[in-house]
């Protein structure tokens, strides 16, 4: 049996193999603590960068519960100028894919970011859209969560790139199925989902909400059956690819993603609980593959709905 | 960096305190105020490491020490280790304590479990001819841990305790002062208490003593990644912003700290 | 301090305790295993009943995930003729209130129950609508996803009792308060919230979806966070009492749950990890209460907004 | 019914099984082939408690022993155990075996961890003056547990592993069928494979043996409050319906059910 190929085909993008950080979680700081060589990623993904800088919520910003995390980081950004200078420079020493990460305060903000990245196209792999924010200009509406919203953003940053567009889905709404649609219709290449459910939670003895921005959005092993399902759901409606995402811990959680129907998966919380995880489940995946006898990882995407009526 | 170590020994100090010793079977260094992102568990409840100052260092260079108060979950599990148990751990991170180079005289304050840090620190200074001043508090007599070890380090050592009626907390402070004139201490180390800190600033700003301060805050990645642990920090003719107590920290100059 | 008073005004109905069982997850049955007096609850509530006899969803119906349990029962029920018969009349001998649990597969399913039941309105204190189902005549839309099903079905069962109405709400949304909003305008006295966030899990051995029904409803500790969100949301939209639910397993959960905005809370997933839990809880409230000087739950009731900017 | 027990002794029978006795301060009685819900842990990962049949009931009246194929994250906690440790149960749960009022001679019937509720039933038997007829079969050699104690109840037993050269799994039914016709087999208990339950099942339809199987099902809470542990039963002249393996069973007549 030769070892399989875990290199995946995304849309318009290859990437040598499946497994990158969930923007937010993981950065490379030369000077910085680092367990393995960030080259061995498929893909390493910046945090979401805003046009102009911005300082993030007031602390405390995190909070374990039950298998999960609940965190109202609040997007602190360099703002995009600088991050063309430092981070994006940073980046390319890394010898792998490289995805951008973008947020707006509006659709024009948006695309705004998309024009002021187009220079250095050469050096992103594909823009991704954090689309979890409120738009200001219409009563703080989450872009993933209103159809129209989401509609527009998406086709803005189309109409101001060339570069593959990965649309990152929020999970707080009711039809996953038709986000995906409207996201890949607008002229989405690749879909990531799940970003985080929103929750809060309350300390008894102040009787205060816990975080400093009160809701914060909850990660890790307790969204995993949301995330796993809402791949299911979204592969169905759409044919782009999908990154999956949500509290994905072992190679074993990142091949429940593929048989739900995504092609790649996203690491998050995991890798503060076990900064190697990525690697490990790099590693997994390539033995679930040779030891079930799949030659690539597109073998087995989507695999559970085989003889399965929904 | 992040690799598994093998607990020697944990000795229950009190009814909320261990103290573990861990070896790193790949030799382990750092510097005193360092931390370590600590996980002996496999289920997700609790899920992330948690943070914890390098007590002490042991000088066969393949190993330290904790010194931990059981305070939840994770806490919990830690203190029911056993010798030849497995403990993951990333580390040491954080900047650490600095001892400025010309320093002759350096004043370690904690109060309650912010003693931890110290003995590090003051191993390190004994080791760099530098001489140890320590001022410990504790809630009670009970809950004072590491004073021993501490006092025979140090040239002077003041330890109180809420529940000795001739002494009070506020007396640390004053004793502090009383020390840093006769003595001529170079520079101040605080952990474990907002009050004790802002006693440490204001010797900082009045007297000119530079005065460090080991922050703790909640943390999820340890390594600066997730942004999750930040303090506000002040610069002269800055403007606020953010600081990772992880990364950026977790000693911070008390002048650039509110607490 | 005299010992606080634990009954609280939940809308039209008074309970001698705020504590309840959750839809589904318990039930009394004089000859089976019981671990405490019933009567002590705040309320009994039987599983859902239907208006013909159904029989549930094929096995696998539960899988546990981590800190959650994901269910694919499907409302098994005896159908309402046979309910009233039985449980109805064995409910009776419990000294509590009795909530009767309520689900239909159109909006006139819903009204013919409500009718089906009014002449038994004597044995019931409340009625719970269990909206987390589709609508077979319109595409299996679900009630509590789609906003004019929910006023729909809220307003038939308004025009076809006179009993109090707990609207059970889904968490499957991006605008809790919104719905709240509608529950309530349409009728609802009392609202309950969450019913269980939609989830799947695959098995990567025989790589097919793990429960017979393929999707299924995850509870327990790991949807804690959402649902005091959205109890805190609701709270805030507003003015009927909400009945907080949705991984509550301790006392310290209750008085969370009360801080954001609950008047009383049901409990699910916790009694088949300790079938005492419900018992502990309501004594720890009570301890609660008067540790820190509360005469009454009330005075709890959204305490955590006091002095928070939203 | 719901109480906690402390661990009296765990013994550690293969790489793969334990068996711990637990101690009930306030009695336990019940009937072979019931079980009990079993929760060592306080973390909510693992969540539920989980089910186990009573391996043995201790003659003293006061505790049982349960038998343990560790298979996950439950699983692993109970064969961590240590005397002295709590132990939460709920229990006995379920139907349990019946033995008919004028059985002579009973066959068990048991592959692998489905040997565990057998003993219970085994010793109930020759108390009640009824001759047992055992035949267990499994994996290997290194798999099979408790084939001594049951061998020393029996009036004959047949132990057949996978790997032994001269024996296949087919033999246990050939075996049972031999016996049934030489010594006249009044009732068949069958636990833990889906291929002996379909031969008890054939021998209970061509020789009128009753067959009785006890079955598994993840379950949550264990006494039919969460209809989540069903299995289809059958009835002559009945619709098909849904039965609670914890409340209806876990024990079934083979012709109720199709495994
Ligand atoms: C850089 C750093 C160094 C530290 N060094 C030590 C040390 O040497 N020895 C030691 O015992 N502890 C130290 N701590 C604190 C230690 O990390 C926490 O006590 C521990 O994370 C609690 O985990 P738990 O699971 O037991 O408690 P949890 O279940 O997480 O929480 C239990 C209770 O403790 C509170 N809590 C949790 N984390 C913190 C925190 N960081 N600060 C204050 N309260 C908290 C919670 O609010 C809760 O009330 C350090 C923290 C930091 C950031
Ligand atoms: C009435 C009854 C009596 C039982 N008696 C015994 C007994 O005496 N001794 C004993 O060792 N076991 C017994 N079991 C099985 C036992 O309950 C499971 O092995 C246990 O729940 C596994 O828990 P875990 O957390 O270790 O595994 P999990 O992490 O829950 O699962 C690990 C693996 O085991 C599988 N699994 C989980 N539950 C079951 C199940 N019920 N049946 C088959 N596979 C399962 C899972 O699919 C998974 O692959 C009994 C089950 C029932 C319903
Ligand atoms: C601390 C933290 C910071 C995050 N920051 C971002 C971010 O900047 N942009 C983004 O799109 N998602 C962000 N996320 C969401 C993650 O990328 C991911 O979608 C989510 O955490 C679910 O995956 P997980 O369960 O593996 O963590 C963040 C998550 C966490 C926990
Ligand atoms: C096994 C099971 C069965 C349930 N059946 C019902 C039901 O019949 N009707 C209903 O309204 N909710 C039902 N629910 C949902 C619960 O009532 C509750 O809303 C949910 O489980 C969240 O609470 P928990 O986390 O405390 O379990 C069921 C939940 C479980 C786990
Ligand atoms: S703990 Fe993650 S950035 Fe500090
Ligand atoms: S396990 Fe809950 S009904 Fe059987």
């Amino acid at each position: 049996m030769p070892t399989p190929d875990i290199s995946v085909k995304l849309g318009p993008i290859t990437l040598k193999n499946p497994v990158m950080p969930a923007s937010g979680t993981w950065e490379w700081n030369p000077s910085g603590v680092q367990c393995f060589d960030p080259s061995l990623l498929g893909a390493v993904v910046a945090k979401t960068v805003t046009m102009r800088p911005r300082l993030g919520n007031p602390p405390p910003r995190i909070y374990e519960v039950r298998a999960g995390l609940l965190n109202a980081v609040g997007i602190p950004s360099e703002g995009v100028e600088e991050f063309i200078r430092g981070t994006l420079k940073t980046m390319q020493s890394i010898k792998t894919a490289h995805v951008v990460s973008i947020s707006g305060e509006s659709v024009e903000d948006f695309g705004a970011l998309a024009n002021a990245l187009n220079p250095y196209q050469s050096e992103i792999t594909a823009l991704e859209l954090n689309l979890s924010c409120p738009n200001l200009s219409s009563e703080g509406k989450l872009f993933a969560t209103d159809e129209s919203l989401l509609r527009d953003v998406v086709a803005t940053v189309r109409n101001n790139t060339t570069l593959p567009i990965i649309a990152k889905l929020s999970p707080n709404v009711s039809d996953i199925a038709r986000m995906a649609v409207i996201a890949q219709d607008a002229g989405a290449d690749i879909l990531a989902l799940i970003n985080t459910l929103q929750g809060m939670a309350i300390d008894t003895k102040s009787r205060r909400p816990i975080l400093g921005n009160v809701r914060g959005g909850l990660s890790g092993p307790a969204i995993k059956p949301v995330a796993v399902r809402m791949v299911w759901e979204a592969h169905d409606a759409v044919h782009i690819p999908i990154i999956g995402v949500g509290g994905i811990s072992t190679a074993d959680d990142a091949v429940e993603f593929m048989l739900a129907g995504a092609t790649a998966v996203a690491v998050g919380t995991a890798t503060f609980r076990n900064p190697m995880s990525m690697i490990e489940i790099i590693q997994g995946i390539t033995d679930y593959l040779s030891e079930h006898g799949f030659r690539s990882v597109h073998d087995i995407v989507g695999a559970a709905k085989r003889g399965t009526e929904v | 960096m992040y690799a598994t170590s093998t607990v020697v020994q944990v000795d229950r100090l009190t009814s909320e305190h261990v103290r573990i010793n861990l070896h790193m079977p790949g030799g382990f260094e750092g510097r005193p105020g360092q931390f370590v992102m600590v996980r002996s568990w496999n289920t997700y409840d609790p899920l992330l490491p948690r943070p914890f100052s390098i007590h002490r260092f042991l000088d066969s260079g393949d190993g330290f020490e904790l010194l931990i108060k059981i305070r939840g979950r994770g806490t919990e599990y830690l203190a029911s280790l056993k010798p030849g148990d497995s403990v993951e751990i990333l580390g040491p991170l954080g900047n650490g304590f600095d001892i400025p180079a010309r320093a002759r005289r350096i004043a370690l304050v904690a109060r309650g479990i912010g003693v931890a840090p110290m003995l590090a620190l003051a191993e390190d200074a004994i080791q760099k001819g530098v001489e140890v001043f320590t001022f410990l508090s504790a809630r009670s007599r009970d809950s004072l841990v590491c004073a021993d070890e501490l006092q025979s380090l140090s040239a002077s050592a003041y330890v109180l305790t809420d529940d000795q009626p001739e002494a009070s907390g506020r007396l640390v402070t004053d004793q502090l002062v009383e020390a840093a004139a006769l003595h001529g201490i170079d520079a101040v180390y605080v952990c474990g208490s907002n009050r004790l800190t802002r006693a440490v600033a204001q010797l900082a700003v009045e007297s000119g003593i530079p005065g460090y301060v080991s922050l703790e805050s909640a943390m999820a990645c340890g390594v600066g990644w997730c942004k999750g642990c930040v303090c506000k920090t002040y610069e002269p003719n800055k403007e606020a912003r953010y600081s990772c107590v992880c990364s950026d920290g977790p000693v911070f100059d008390v002048r650039q700290v509110r607490v």
